[in-house]
């Protein structure tokens, strides 16, 4: 962390930046807040009609059966990625930087799953019944198939929810013990609490960075296996379009794309918000942008094979899907996709745009965007474009319903990520400190 | 004569008399272990807002057992994977898409997950289970708030005859502030 | 009016050939079982029924097999509930010995009188979704095995379920008698 | 309704149960089993009996089995002692279940009160009052007006009204008076003969639509089917079909060859075509008409006119004569232009009586009974009295003017001093009178008719009246005339006479009830001979110059296939079967050539204003090569003002375009000319059809016939060589394995397969089959909205796929079709992906769907690349709900056997299985194996041209087995090594093939 001024790069200021966090943050955060909530507040109404009425209400047609909830599923699912990614990946790879931003991302993966989590429950047929998808004994004496990528998913899902919260709240115990000692009122008895009575003792440290280190050695894998199964969900399927083998590193890709980008969205306005210019730095945002392009030209190259094989292969079913993305009654989403997610992370390359800020904020969020339709370009179009059965295809228009609901998880993954901010240390600062020149008694004299 | 009641002596343990020195200094810290250690004291307990390195070097301590808990964790996870899969497709044969009933490849998956779900768990317990409740006499050790800020401690169980010696033992090795618990 | 194929014909044919030989015993209570009286019908299990029909006085006492008054379950999936008809056909002799028996037996004569038949309260339901062919049952099981399912109504004043009917306490039944498990065998 | 309450007895596993319960696993409400006071003879709760009587739907009288549980009728099957319809039915026949049980018929005889609302009356009120009004119209115009009533109803109207010296007037929208005409002018005797498609070697229709409701369809369709398949017992030969017709109708579709004649000129190619036989000496002529190629049009003449090549009508010619069998029909749009129609049935006359048929194909004697049918001159002069207030009384039953002659009949009506109706729906005519005395359903009643000469058909009540309140219109006649007893009385001393013909020495009663068992007596009329007219050929020759219509843009209007002339727009079941050709329900449409379209910027969905002297319609356009550039066409039936929730406001009235005024030979003109104006507004076309052509994915094989002919038993033209014969090998090695690591439990041991072959060469695409599914497995109607969504529940569609045209690269344009449904694939790609095993494998085979373990993931409906999987977007047999299926009392045709699925759960074909488990179990009961045809699902029940044979696949012995292995065969998509248990027999046509 060179470009922190010495006289600030002491463990004093990064606990007390940090723990200022925990303290009123201003008008602009509740007004998010309010905002996160209104939106949740729409997707439940519309959640409710569906569950009353029946998922006709959504846009779906014939051989249309997966469309925007799917879509927001996958999109959340590879929100999720970059979270673990930062804090396990890079943990390994010991990259210094990480440790303003990871706190960020893991929370922000913790929340993303929750959300993406929902919505195989919410899209299928009868959601009071999602439990049989669970291996439970019953009185039938019924089990699950296990050969079913969405039963893959439920296990790598689930796992990867419960194995990323955990990372999340392993990490926060040496800061909330922190903070802890810094506060005051109900705020320290909820925090002595939640800190497990950590006192930072040799016995404590010796065993907890071994145990962070097993569990960053066990997360990298998961999250590498995480979006390989959900992408399997499509690519084990027969569909033109969905049947690459590809897939698998295609998606984690996409996924770490599309995770950077919005560490990238919430970061910035975090900052400001909270007032952390100092910890995090633009040394942060272009390491973060570097990530980026690395992972968006690697989603530019897929776009490029899928779209050769297609040609290549010559099978005529996989040549007409293609064709039908680029040039179909979707042809805006297809492109859209490529254009954000291929071309405009090109502009990366230059460090002018690297470093500045309000740049980076633009493109993450179309970023977003493009992965979005990434998405949907692969589920919708490719079902809507049934290359095997001609007579069998036809169009789809979203309504009101799916796009309720979509807002609603927006909603619902904001207000828990800007609530944790609020009352938790959103920058690690034991590992802040780590990354500080330590207190040597020269330097004590030198002063 | 009183009966004591035994969770009492669990719960709110007498605290342990003994010398508490707090250290603006990293480099101090190690030199004061190394004399403590030299000076033939094993049971002390070292405070860092941080883990270092040169603490765990002066201290020369054993690797954590916690990777034992992970390796039999993940073991166990994947065990159950396999029987899971394996134990529920036979038990109510069905037939799909002309595939095997028991088919290995998809299950591996499972198996997969399962590992790193219950190694991870099992990691975490591992951790609390040593890191927290092992930590022995923990609790009844004094402790100092700045030690989870930007300060150093270490806490060395003395009778109160020997106390004196340990205290100019610390502050020789340049200890900020050193007192009696 | 005619039908195309013989099978009604058959299966009544069926139903009589056993009913015949049991009409003769109806009567002589020639079991050991008697019925008790009923003074406080509100205690019994089940539903209570418009008519207060006794199973243990038809079934149990006087030995009418099942088949005489349920005489489709041989032929059909359903096994049937008798018409007033079938009631009237004894009760226009029978009237009954003690006064609420007499009671009772009115209430069946008024109902064959009126032409309004009673509505029966149903004791054992299946889903609309699950498919059970009595008459393969009582094909393999014999006329003897109802009681597997319905209890031994002979000694039910009046009828209660006791088995749960779920499709647990069926599958078991096919696990152990080793016959299939295919789903699609009860459910379409 | 208690009597229903009574009739659903024991209906726990009915559908009224059922569909309470739908599939959801709550514990299911509390049931009361209602018993019988007296058991019903013949009636065995839980099986299902039969009766015998014959369909009213239209004047075909095909012969019909009533299938019926617990006391309702649950599904109208064909009955194969008919030998109208050989145990066919098509989907009019099966959806006259949902006449029966309609929501909307009138439960009660009813008058207009003082401010002109309904005021319910009891049966002696209205009988008392038609008396009275009866009383006072003496004398002053009694008119009775029925549909065609070929039986003792309609001589019990006859005498009724000479006694009261009123009129009958029976009226048939399409009533086919050129046919009759012509023949009069040809024949001398307006008879309408009996064509035997089945014996024909090679078919010219002019026109005629004799698949669809050309006098006796299912009877025609059969027997073309017996004549045009690739070898139907001949030795591999098949007859060959020509359709000459503006445009591609669904009886066009199976056509080796279509000459869209210009509109009008069809009779000078018929000329010709005589002209060529005589002149050329092809076939051995009766001597009357030799000679008189003189006097006939030669092919050069005509070939300008008709627009096409000379030689092409020399070609026809020498193969009609040649063929030995040659049978020209004319009929349909053909004969419908206009004056002078009749000009074409008399031609066509002419070339079936040099070609030497007539008295062969063309047989007189077993005659049509539509020759008893008024003309629409009759209603027409009956329209002039009533509106010159010459009407006092006016009597309406089985008919529908005030629909079908919109304007003029409506206006008359007004002038009409009292106005009573018999009808059983409150259609428009109905509406508009004072006084309805609801009939009975034609299944809940006593009836008779004579389809054709020699055929007696029976009608017997199969239940009890669904609406008790409702009396037989016999009844009332009888009663309002003062006769004594009952309609059934009459109807029996009717039959007395039959009984001294055809009794053979048997009591009345034994004949009776052998005549109501077997659904009617049916015996071979005396074959008539019939001359030729002199002097026709001469009256014919010289129209020459006068042949073709001017109009620049000529509207024909036809009849649609599921509506007819409208009467069947109030069935959910034929509202929502897609066209056969243009594959659009619920609405009407304007067919489009694709030229027209581009010369005016025309898109599918685009409202046209269409014009005509004397009316106006807004159409949707939809754009199809199956119509000549300067003609466009519109299906009847739409449009009613009254007629039902389900018909009611919806789209266009073709009859308002139409002329009021008859044509020279008593007929109506169903074509016009118009001007058409583009509106600008757009509407969204309820249609099923996806991608108009196949794009060559091999889901439709076609065989020219040359080709076919060579093919030797075990060759396989369409075997998928995707792998080298060393990867096969393996491959086969590890699909075996697989199968061993497979064959556990249930699956050990000797199972059958379930199978199903499709002759392509059979198949029209008449979609009978789709409604004959819709009533076996209770699928649901979703209605017009959800159709233009795609969420129809069709487990079977019929795909209809153009070949040639413009983007067939300049070929001329075709339609090939092909029946799709679940395949119930070996490795089936939907099963591995259900995580519930809702979707998976039966050891005999079938896909199973367990719709209770479904949990709607729908993952299933994506991978399955047939696409043959329907969910339940909605709870359409939620009572009252907004996407309710089957208002009360329609929920009565619920099929008891099979579920009513719940909102989100996933559906699908599975070969009937509920018909499966039914023969098993009986099979059980008697100790023996199923045999080879004792199961047919339902769709292969109903196609008329016997297109579907189902089986056991492991029976070496069954049909099934044998026609998997046809050369013809093959599998769609096989490809993907989906394994499916159905066989498709490629198509076979005479000539070229053009690739879609």
């Amino acid at each position: 962390m060179a470009e922190t001024p010495a006289s600030r790069a002491t463990y004093d200021f990064v606990t007390r930046t940090i723990a200022r966090t925990l303290g009123n943050p201003g008008k602009g955060y509740f007004a998010l807040l309010a905002t996160a909530v209104a939106l949740l507040g729409v997707g439940v109404v519309c959640l409710l009609f569906l569950l009353r009425y029946g998922l006709g209400l959504a846009g779906y047609s014939h051989p249309v059966y997966w469309a925007v909830y799917i879509t927001c599923f996958v999109f959340w699912v590879g929100i999720a990625h970059s979270g673990t990614l930062i804090s396990a990946i890079l943990f390994l790879f010991r990259s210094g930087w990480r440790t303003a931003v990871y706190r960020t991302a893991e929370a922000m993966t913790v929340f993303a799953v929750m959300t993406a989590g929902l919505f195989p429950l919410i899209h299928i047929g009868r959601q009071w019944y999602f439990y049989w998808l669970i291996p439970y004994p019953n009185e039938r004496g019924l089990w699950p198939n296990f050969k079913s990528p969405l039963i893959w998913d439920e296990f790598a899902i689930g796992t990867y929810f419960t194995v990323s919260t955990v990372f999340l709240i392993m990490g926060l115990i040496p800061d909330i013990a922190a903070v802890r000692d810094v506060a005051t009122g109900w705020r320290k008895k909820l925090y002595a609490i939640t800190s497990l009575g950590w006192r930072g003792t040799n016995e404590q440290w010796r065993h907890y960075s071994r145990g962070y280190l097993y569990l960053a050695a066990l997360a990298t894998p998961l999250v590498l296996s995480v979006h390989s199964v959900v992408s399997w969900d499509f690519a084990m399927a027969i569909v033109p379009g969905w049947h690459a083998t590809i897939f698998a590193p295609y998606f984690v890709a996409g996924a770490i794309y599309s995770g950077v980008a919005m560490v990238i969205t919430l970061l910035v306005p975090i900052r400001k918000l909270f007032h952390l210019e100092d910890l995090i730095t633009v040394h942060h945002f272009e390491n973060l942008a570097k990530l980026c392009l690395l992972t968006g030209m690697i989603v530019g190259y897929a776009y490029c094979v899928e779209y050769f094989t297609a040609w290549f292969g010559g099978h005529a079913a996989e040549r007409a899907a293609f064709w039908y993305r680029a040039f179909g009654p979707f042809w805006w989403a297809s492109w859209t996709m490529i254009i954000c997610n291929a071309f405009l992370p090109l502009l990366l390359w230059r460090k002018n745009i690297r470093t500045n800020i309000q740049a980076l904020f633009v493109i993450s969020i179309f970023v977003n965007i493009g992965m979005w339709f990434e998405r949907f370009v692969i589920i919708v179009e490719s079902l809507a474009g049934e290359p095997f059965e001609r007579f069998a295809n036809a169009t789809y228009n979203p309504t009101w319903a799916d796009w309720g609901i979509m807002a609603g998880s927006f909603g619902w993954f904001f207000m828990w990520f800007l609530l944790f901010v609020k009352n938790f240390p959103a920058v690690s600062i034991s590992e802040v400190k780590e990354v500080l020149p330590a207190p040597q008694r020269g330097k004590a004299r030198a002063s | 004569m009183k009966f004591a009641n035994p969770l009492t002596a669990i719960f709110h343990p007498p605290p342990t008399p003994g010398v508490l020195a707090v250290f603006g200094h990293l480099d101090a810290t190690v030199d004061a272990i190394g004399q403590l250690r030299r000076g033939g004291h094993t049971d002390f307990t070292v405070y860092s807002p941080i883990p270092r390195h040169e603490i765990e070097d002066a201290l020369e301590q054993p690797v954590s057992p916690v990777r034992m808990f992970t390796l039999i964790g993940g073991i166990a996870g994947c065990a159950i994977g396999a029987w899971l899969t394996l134990y529920m497709s036979y038990d109510w044969p069905l037939v799909v898409g002309g595939k095997p009933i028991g088919s290995i490849p998809p299950y591996v998956v499972i198996m997969f997950e399962m590992t790193i779900l219950f190694g991870a768990l099992s990691t975490i317990l591992g951790i609390v289970f040593n890191a927290l409740f092992a930590a022995r006499r923990l609790g009844t050790v004094a402790y100092d708030p700045r030690f989870t800020n930007d300060k150093f401690g270490i806490f060395v169980p003395s009778e109160p005859a020997r106390a004196g010696q340990v205290e100019s033992l610390l502050s020789g090795a340049g200890a900020e502030e050193v007192r009696r618990a | 009016m005619t039908k195309r194929s013989g099978r009604v014909g058959a299966g009544v044919a069926i139903a009589l050939s056993i009913a015949f030989p049991a009409a003769a015993q109806t009567g002589q209570s020639a079991s050991g079982y008697k019925a008790p009286v009923i003074s406080d019908t509100g205690r019994l299990p089940g539903p209570r029924q418009p008519i207060f029909f006794r199973h243990d006085i038809h079934a149990g006492q006087d030995q009418i097999p099942c088949l005489y008054c349920h005489n489709t379950v041989t032929i059909s999936s359903e096994p049937g509930i008798p018409a007033v008809q079938t009631c009237f056909g004894c009760h226009q002799m029978i009237g009954g010995s003690t006064p609420s028996h007499q009671a009772e037996i009115k209430k069946v004569r008024e109902a064959w009188a009126t032409r309004q038949p009673p509505a029966w309260t149903r004791v054992h339901a299946l889903p609309g979704f699950v498919r059970f062919p009595h008459q393969r049952h009582i094909k393999i099981l014999g006329t003897e095995s109802c009681i597997t399912c319905h209890g031994d109504v002979r000694t039910m004043p009046q009828v209660y379920q006791v088995a749960t009917l779920k499709m647990g306490w069926c599958v078991n039944c096919h696990v152990q008698r080793n016959v299939t498990r295919d789903c699609t065998v009860c459910h379409y | 309704m208690d009597r229903r309450r009574f009739l659903t007895v024991l209906g726990a596993t009915g559908g009224a149960a059922a569909a309470a319960s739908a599939c959801d696993i709550h514990a299911e409400p509390t049931e009361h089993l209602v018993s019988y006071t007296v058991p019903p003879e013949n009636q065995v709760p839980g099986i299902a009996t039969y009766y015998a009587t014959t369909c009213r739907e239209c004047a075909a009288g095909c012969g019909l089995h009533a299938k019926v549980r617990e006391g309702r009728v649950v599904k109208l099957e064909g009955n194969p002692e008919s030998p109208i319809n050989q145990g066919r039915l098509c989907s009019r026949g099966q959806a006259g279940l949902q006449g029966l049980y309609n929501p909307d018929r009138v439960t009660d005889p009813m008058a207009r009160g003082p401010n002109g609302e309904w005021q319910k009356l009891s049966w002696e009120d209205a009988i008392g009052r038609l008396q009275a009004k009866v009383k006072e119209a003496r004398g002053k115009g009694i008119a009775f007006v029925t549909g065609l009533e070929s039986g003792s109803f309609g001589e019990l109207v006859d005498t009724w009204m000479k006694e009261l010296g009123g009129r009958h007037v029976t009226y048939e929208p399409f009533a086919f008076e050129a046919l009759r005409e012509g023949n009069r002018l040809a024949f001398g005797t307006p008879a309408i003969p009996w064509y035997d498609f089945a014996n024909a070697r090679y078919i010219v229709s002019f026109g005629a639509d004799f698949m669809e409701t050309w006098l006796s369809p299912v009877g025609y369709q059969n027997g073309f089917t017996r004549a045009h398949a690739f070898e139907g017992g001949r030795d591999g030969s098949m007859a060959k079909f020509v359709s000459v017709a503006p445009r591609l109708s669904l009886t066009g579709m199976s056509a080796d060859e279509w000459i869209a004649a210009k509109p009008g000129t069809e009779f000078m190619l018929a000329l010709a075509m005589a002209q060529v036989i005589l002149a050329e000496r092809l076939a051995p002529t009766p001597a009357d008409a030799r000679g008189l190629e003189r006097l006939l049009p030669a092919p050069q003449q005509a070939a300008a006119f008709v627009g096409m090549e000379a030689r092409d009508i020399r070609r026809l010619s020498r193969e009609f004569a040649a063929s030995k069998g040659g049978l020209a029909v004319a009929g349909g749009v053909a004969t419908q232009y206009g004056s002078g129609a009749q000009v074409l049935v008399a031609s066509v006359n002419l070339l079936n009586y040099v070609a030497g048929q007539v008295g062969k194909t063309v047989k007189f004697g077993p005659n049509h009974a539509l020759e008893a049918a008024g003309s629409f001159k009759q209603l027409t002069d009956l329209v002039g009295d009533m509106s010159a207030g010459k009407v006092a009384l006016l009597l309406v039953h089985g008919a529908n003017p005030a629909h079908s002659l919109p304007a003029a009949f409506s206006q008359a009506l007004g002038r009409v001093g009292y106005r009573v109706s018999f009808s059983s729906y409150l259609d428009e005519t109905a509406a508009a009178s004072d006084l309805i005395l609801p009939d009975l359903h034609p299944l809940e009643q006593w009836n008779d008719s004579r389809p054709r000469a020699g055929v007696y058909a029976l009608q017997q009540p199969v239940m009890q009246p669904v609406f008790p309140n409702t009396r037989h219109a016999g009844d009332v006649l009888l009663q309002a005339a003062g006769k004594t007893g009952t309609f059934k009385d009459y109807l029996q001393t009717q039959w007395r006479t039959l009984h001294q013909r055809y009794g053979r020495g048997r009591g009345f009663d034994d004949f009776w009830s052998e005549a109501v068992q077997h659904g009617g007596v049916y015996a071979d009329a005396p074959a008539q001979s019939a001359r030729l007219v002199p002097g026709i050929a001469q009256l014919l020759g010289g129209l020459g110059g006068s042949a073709g219509l001017s109009e620049q843009h000529l509207l024909i209007v036809f009849p649609s296939i599921a509506l007819h002339d409208g009467r069947g727009a109030n069935k959910p079941w034929l509202q929502e079967l897609p066209d056969p050709v243009s594959k659009i329900t619920w609405h009407g449409w304007v067919e489009v050539h694709p030229e027209t379209a581009a010369k005016s910027q025309l898109a599918n969905g685009d409202v046209l204003l269409l014009e005509s002297a004397y009316g106006t319609v807004r159409a949707p356009v939809w754009i199809t090569p199956g119509v000549r550039p300067d003609v466009f066409a519109i299906p009847s039936g739409q449009g009613h003002k009254a007629y039902g929730r389900y018909a009611k406001d919806r789209s266009f009235n073709a009859f308002e375009l139409l002329s009021d005024k008859p044509t020279d030979f008593g007929g109506r003109a169903f074509a016009v000319g118009v001007t058409v104006k583009k509106t600008g507004e757009h509407r969204r076309l309820a249609t099923v059809e996806g991608d108009a052509r196949e794009q060559g994915r091999g889901i439709v094989e076609v065989l020219p016939l040359a080709k076919a002919r060579q093919l030797k038993r075990g060759a396989h033209p369409f075997a998928e060589e995707e792998a080298p014969a060393y990867a096969r090998k393996a491959l086969d090695a590890w699909a075996e394995t697989q199968h061993e690591k497979a064959s556990l439990g249930n699956y050990a041991g000797e199972h059958p397969r379930w199978a199903m072959a499709i002759d392509l060469a059979k198949c029209t695409g008449c979609s009978a089959c789709v409604t004959a599914c819709y009533a076996e497995n209770n699928l649901a109607t979703v209605g017009e909205e959800l159709v233009s969504r795609r969420r129809q529940m069709s487990w079977l569609r019929i795909e209809r796929y153009y070949t040639g045209g413009e983007e067939g690269g300049g070929h001329p344009v075709r339609a090939v079709v092909t029946p799709m449904l679940c395949q119930q694939c070996g490795n089936a790609p939907c099963e591995p992906v259900c995580p519930v095993y809702a979707a998976y494998h039966t050891p005999d085979g079938l896909n199973g769907q367990v719709y209770n373990r479904c949990v709607g993931t729908r993952y299933c409906a994506n991978n399955c690349p047939y696409k043959v999987r329907y969910f339940n977007w909605y709870n359409y047999a939620e009572q009252g709900g907004e996407w309710e299926s089957w208002p009360d009392p329609l929920n009565m045709l619920l099929n008891p056997d099979v579920t009513v699925r719940e909102k989100g759960v996933m559906e699908k074909c599975t070969f009937c299985v509920q018909r499966i488990r039914g023969a098993q179990n009986r099979a059980r009961l008697e100790d023996r194996n199923v045999q080879d045809g004792e199961i047919t699902p339902s769709c292969a029940q109903a196609c008329p041209s016997e297109a579907i044979v189902f089986g056991d696949l492991h029976d070496k012995t069954s049909r099934v087995a044998a026609l998997a292995q046809d050369p013809r065969g093959y599998h769609v998509l096989a490809g993907l090594n989906t394994q499916p248990a159905i066989t498709y027999l490629a198509k076979v046509v005479h000539g070229a093939v053009v690739e879609g």
